[in-house]
């Protein structure tokens, strides 16, 4: 049940991404976006799948025919795995049963993301590659060079979180980020302890999710559409699908390691004084939880939208150096200091 | 239940296995090899090795294999271009392997590797808290003397992999 | 430590069959409905309006690989970072060993760091994470009039 | 274990010395480090113990076989002096991944544990890779880079099939648990487990040390090798694979000797015949070498099949005397092939009128491999006979001498082709360095050869 | 709470002896049976895969933590030789253009 839920809804949200992205480019170009489908436009992603479908579609006769359809498929397929692991909510207690709102919880959950988002670059460089398109190989090779250079910082800033929570399991990490924060309980957040690390995350984020400005694989000034240059129609959906679903999983993430998941600020004064049952407060509180937990993830969408409206992109030569001569030493440095400040910990809290 | 899972893993990892070495595109190759990754992976897990199921997708398939796939897109191996060997030598091969297949088979049907033990049998061993515990603990110098490798490897592979200056550019 | 249990991971395999399942509904419906009348111009590679010249399956600048060799590395040293993360904030551990635990972790991952950073360092001064910067050309235009005499045009109408 | 240490710091700030304008100054800081190496080294003898929770164990063994890889790698290289002159932009990382290797090496025969085992292989290995694929223009070298890493890898492959069985049978990574169990054979359940990893291992193992019938990619990958890096092979990479191949029979499968033995045996005497036999038919003198090693290592699996006092003391000084000759011999060969092209025995022609300290230096090294009284070659291959009598195996000394008779035959082509030809070309000129260190194995080959007792039961 | 995998209990342990030791032969066979050298070199990695399944079942059924760090090693050993053999292969390619190791020489193999 939980496991459609979470598979519909995070479609649901990466088809209105794409209604999400027209508006807020509008918005922020001072013009109406998309307004004729449907009140404000809302029906503009139906009418986007309808012609997903109906637009003839064809494979380059030069182009590699199974691995040109295999390509976006890869890219989907990564995509819809991630979600798996990621807490949406505490558990909801139904007839004395607790249900987690999650599709699987597990000790090596970080590692699992880790994983598949290291699956994520077989999608583009093999559709890349069977195009047999020059636009479309620069891209690929681009996109494969680049994701693997930010997944290094990634991994090394997702370390030095690693050394304060202890334990690899997302819902742990989301649990322990429940206690008291400036008197706030449920605000507890790593955010506080990790601000370094979690810059280096959201940077390596938007080039793990090759969004401006880090749209070097796509951009079309320089590649026309990049790997997908040959695509259209419904491949192409499958392409534009998965960015927005990783943009889903990786928002999830962020708020899940760094903004504190389902935790929200005052928490346990809604646990024990809004409702007088036990069981109702808790399920009360989860179900906000949810509530919050998919605000933080809107939050982060908009805000992935936002820069991709105010950045300009980088030049290749900038994003090596920005990946591999600045993120990662940085990253390792975020680890030093955290080796060191959790020693530190009884000494400097009695400093203060 | 589990079981029948076992059992399709086998099966997923010997076809995926067997179409690595008989694949005509070194790509599909690599793709099956990836799946074949994936079913070991899915044995650790039916293991309960699970941090070692995670590492094998991080490192085989998430590195090595991409390393594998530039590399193909990098020499245009694509087609077909492999001088086939002489029909005999081929079936030399298979024989061989058929060989060892058998005599390893027959040499290892009697032994009885043993059960598990139900009493002191910890199922968490494959967790990444234990792993650590061991490795930093007990294989603390194979562990610091791994970076040397880890060095080597660098200096050489960049080495040999850099273009040389005045090189073709290409 | 929290108790895992194998089942959970069935979820994952629903998860596969799920997107795997979207995407021959999405594929195959598309194949069904949309029209399909191709030619041979529709299905040549697109080179901005050009013939293409040759199979595109060219080689291409060597640096990306590098960068795929040194990735490879230092993800691998990266995998041995996380066991050590997970036990190197035992709280346990480091009260049974009076505090020594902690350092001991500390050092030992240090020395495995430091190693590492030479390595970068290394890659680093050898100019191997370097990129060309693009160097613009500023075009030459092989025009017969003199350059003056477009100074003396522009001065003009300025 | 302080000079594992050692070696890794050194070569670490060898690597960053190459950062340097001039590469003049690294010929002599690898030499001072590798003195360093040599002395520290010794800090540990007579003081066995073990480190990190039996990882390794440094006794005499490991110090004496750690001290003549050190050695080798000390008298290696000197001749590589072209290098320098021709301002070969790698120098630095040709060095360091030298002493990296070194660092593999000694992991290899002091191993407690069979991680260690694997580990010090293939640090020892990976850095061969490369070093054999280290002249990136020629064709010959890349193909033996490929051959090497390829045969390499499978070797490995099979090698840790057989870990894993061994694991499996005995439960332990741990050598000495490893004796136990094979020494208490009553498990019969899980007997043929071990024994099949048992023969695997054998198998990895000969193929890593180019025993025959895995022979097959030493002519090639020695030929294609730069010759420094091959000397490099034959020397350290082979006294490294026999020590730990020595530990690995008598210290971890004792127990299974009866099922093990006619194998080594058989191995021993085919490894005999092809590399001696095959020695003779090359035209190629980097070729014949090659053969030539296949065929010392022929000579040192005999101690290995011979276990008593006399084999340790035996494989040591074999190693010693075969080291300091070789690294001569192939010592002269770049000097020689650096000037004059190719690797023919022709090249050779007339040396001994043109350059006669070359010539003479050969001629030694050609005697001390080919056993001729005076030189350490003769005691070494003495006390290996030694020991094989001691153990009972006479009709292996028998054949072992015939073919020692084969070897005199080739080994004297090159002296002959020295004295007894007409000189091809002009005087090969020898920098000041290498013509010291011939000298020195030239004399260290006699003092061997006079006063064997010095270098022997030193375990 | 301890429950041992399902896995473990319901099938013998021979099983995964049998199955890499038939992984492990298929990826012999590869390298006996191929000319390319890429694809030689994945069957080793198929060969190494093997290893690394047998030894994590001994572990697992034995309960034994050695056999998985070892696994570790193995791996972490694979992604460095990778690392160096495919540099070579790209060295070859660029002075050949062509990886298939038969043009490479006189190779009898």
């Amino acid at each position: 049940m939980i496991i459609l839920g979470i598979f519909g809804i995070t479609l649901l949200i990466a088809t209105y991404c794409t209604y999400a992205e027209r508006k807020i480019a509008a918005f922020i170009q001072d013009r109406i976006g998309p307004n004729r489908a449907g009140p404000f436009g809302l029906a503009q992603p139906l009418a986007d799948a309808v012609k997903m479908f109906f637009k003839e579609e064809f494979i380059p006769a030069n182009a590699h025919k199974f691995l040109f359809v295999a390509g976006p498929s890869l890219a989907m397929l990564t995509a819809c795995m991630s979600s798996a692991v990621i807490p949406f909510g505490n558990t909801l207690i139904i007839n004395g049963n607790h249900i987690r709102v999650q599709g699987i919880e597990t000790n090596i959950g970080l590692l699992y993301i880790f994983g598949v988002v290291a699956l994520g670059v077989y999608g583009i460089m093999i559709g890349g590659w069977a195009s047999n398109n020059k636009f479309s190989l620069l891209g690929a090779i681009r996109a494969a060079s680049q994701n693997i250079s930010y997944e290094l910082a990634m991994g090394l800033s997702i370390i030095a979180l690693l050394m304060m929570s202890g334990s690899l399991s997302l819902r742990q990490i989301t649990l322990q980020q429940g206690g008291e924060f400036l008197g706030l309980s449920g605000l507890d957040w790593n955010i506080f302890y990790q601000p370094l690390g979690f810059i280096i995350f959201l940077t390596c984020a938007f080039a793990e999710t090759n969004r401006t400005p880090f749209d070097l694989p796509e951009c079309e000034t320089e590649l026309i559409g990049g790997y997908h240059t040959e695509y259209s129609a419904m491949k192409l959906g499958l392409y534009l699908f998965a960015e927005y679903v990783n943009i889903i999983v990786v928002s999830a993430v962020m708020s899940v390691l760094y903004f504190g998941g389902f935790n929200f600020p005052g928490q346990d004064w809604v646990r024990a004084n809004i409702a007088s049952d036990p069981t109702l407060a808790h399920n009360l509180v989860t179900i906000l939880g949810i509530v919050v937990f998919f605000g933080k993830i809107f939050a982060f969408i908009f805000f992935f939208m936002w820069v991709r409206w105010t950045l300009p992109r980088f030049r290749y030569d900038q994003l090596m150096r920005l990946g591999w001569k600045i993120l990662i030493p940085l990253a390792i440095m975020n680890v030093v200091l955290t080796g060191a400040a959790i020693l530190f910990w009884p000494q400097l809290k009695a400093m203060f | 239940m589990i079981q029948n899972v076992f059992y399709f893993l086998c099966f997923l990892t010997l076809i995926s296995g067997s179409m690595v070495v008989f694949s005509r595109n070194p790509v599909y190759s690599v793709l099956f090899l990836i799946l074949t990754f994936f079913s070991i992976s899915g044995h650790y897990i039916l293991l309960n090795a699970q941090f070692l199921a995670a590492v094998n997708i991080i490192v085989y398939a998430g590195a090595i294999m991409v390393l594998f796939l530039f590399v193909i897109m990098f020499l245009n191996l694509n087609k077909e271009n492999e001088t086939h060997k002489s029909n005999l030598s081929k079936f030399a091969a298979v024989i061989a392997g058929g060989i060892l297949l058998v005599i390893m088979v027959a040499a290892l049907k009697d032994v009885d590797a043993g059960t598990y033990k139900a009493e002191g049998f910890d199922s968490q061993i494959g967790m990444v808290q234990n792993l650590g515990m061991v490795l930093f603990k007990n294989y603390l110098l194979p562990f610091e003397l791994a970076s040397v490798l880890f060095l080597v490897a660098m200096a050489g592979a960049v080495m040999l992999g850099k273009k040389e200056t005045g090189e073709r550019h290409f | 430590m929290e108790e895992t249990y194998l089942s959970d991971f069935g979820t994952i395999l629903l998860f596969l069959i799920g997107g795997a399942v979207f995407i021959l509904i999405g594929l195959g419906a598309s194949k069904m409905l949309r029209p399909s009348n191709p030619n041979p111009e529709k299905l040549s590679s697109y080179e901005c309006g050009e013939e293409a010249m040759g199979s595109s399956w060219v080689s291409f600048n060597p640096r990306f690989y590098v960068i795929a060799l040194i990735f490879i590395i230092f993800d691998v040293e990266l995998v041995f970072f996380f066991p050590w993360a997970v036990v190197f904030g035992q709280e346990e551990l480091i009260r049974a060993t009076n505090g020594t635990w902690g350092w001991f972790s500390l050092i030992e991952m240090g020395i495995f760091l430091g190693i590492l950073l030479l390595g970068l360092a290394y890659v680093w001064v050898n100019g191997h994470l370097d990129w060309i910067k693009p160097k613009p050309v500023i075009p030459q235009s092989r025009s017969k009039i003199p350059a003056e005499m477009y100074a003396a045009v522009n001065k003009k109408y300025s | 274990m302080t000079s594992i240490i050692l070696l890794s710091v050194f070569g670490i700030i060898n690597l960053f010395l190459g950062f340097l304008k001039s590469n003049k100054i690294l010929l002599p800081a690898v030499i001072i480090f590798l003195a360093i190496v040599f002395g520290v080294n010794f800090l540990d003898w007579n003081n066995p113990q073990s480190h990190f929770n039996n990882m390794l164990t440094i006794d005499n063994f490991a110090v004496a076989f750690s001290a003549v890889m050190v050695l080798s790698l000390a008298l290696i290289l000197p001749f590589s002096r072209s290098y320098i002159n021709s301002g070969n932009p790698h120098l630095a990382e040709f060095y360091s991944i030298l002493m990296f290797s070194l660092v593999g090496a000694i992991m290899m025969v002091s191993y407690e544990n069979i991680i260690m085992l694997f580990l010090g292989i293939e640090i020892l290995s990976i850095a061969m890779y490369v070093m054999a694929g280290s002249h990136k223009k020629e064709l010959r070298s890349n193909e033996a880079a490929l051959k090497y890493l390829l045969m390499g890898s499978f070797a490995t492959g099979i090698l840790l099939f057989g870990f894993a069985l061994i694991y499996g049978a005995s439960g332990s990574f741990n050598i000495a648990e490893i004796a136990s169990f094979s020494s208490n054979t009553t498990a019969t359940d899980l007997l043929p487990m071990m024994e099949i990893g048992v023969l695997l291992v054998l198998v990895g193992i000969c193929f890593k040390i180019g025993a025959a019938p895995f022979h097959f990619w030493t002519p090639d990958v020695y030929e294609g090798t730069p010759t420094l890096f091959t000397t490099y092979m034959s020397t350290v990479v082979k006294t490294a694979g026999i020590a730990a191949f020595y530990k690995l029979v008598w210290a971890v499968f004792p127990g299974l000797n009866e099922f093990w033995y006619p194998t080594l045996v058989a191995i021993t005497v085919l490894t005999l015949v092809i590399g001696n036999i095959g020695a003779a038919i090359q035209t190629s003198f980097k070729r014949m070498m090659a053969y030539s090693s296949i065929a010392h290592a022929g000579y040192l699996l005999i101690a290995l099949t011979s276990f008593n006092d006399y084999s340790e003391n035996a494989v040591l000084f074999y190693a010693l005397s075969y080291t300091v000759a070789t690294v001569a011999a192939f010592g002269v060969l770049k000097l020689v092939s650096d000037q004059r092209e190719g690797e023919t025995y022709e090249m050779f022609n007339g040396l001994g009128r043109t350059n006669p300290l070359l010539a003479f230096a050969m001629t030694v090294a050609m005697c001390s491999l080919a056993s001729i009284p005076l030189t350490g070659g003769f005691f070494a291959k003495f006390f290996i006979f030694g020991s094989a009598i001691e153990a009972g195996a006479v009709w292996l000394v028998v054949v072992a001498i015939l073919m020692s008779a084969v070897s005199i035959y080739y080994y004297f082509r090159v002296v002959m082709a020295m004295y007894m030809k007409e000189p091809v070309g002009e005087k090969v000129a020898v920098d000041g360095f290498a013509a010291f260190m011939l000298i020195f194995l030239s004399i260290f080959t006699f003092i061997m050869g006079i006063f064997p007792g010095w270098f022997n039961n030193w375990l | 709470m301890n429950e041992i995998p399902e896995v473990i209990r319901t099938i013998p342990l021979n099983y995964y002896l049998f199955l890499s030791t038939a992984l492990f032969v298929i990826g012999v066979t590869g390298v006996l049976l191929r000319r390319n050298a890429i694809i030689i070199f994945m069957c080793i990695e198929l060969m190494l895969n093997a290893v690394n399944l047998l030894l994590v079942s001994f572990s697992a059924y034995r309960s034994d933590p050695n056999g998985q760090v070892f696994v570790f090693f193995i791996m972490a050993v694979a992604a460095a030789e990778v690392c160096v053999g495919l540099a070579i292969i790209v060295m070859i390619y660029r002075n050949l253009q062509s990886t298939d190791v038969h043009l490479l020489n006189k190779l009898k193999w």
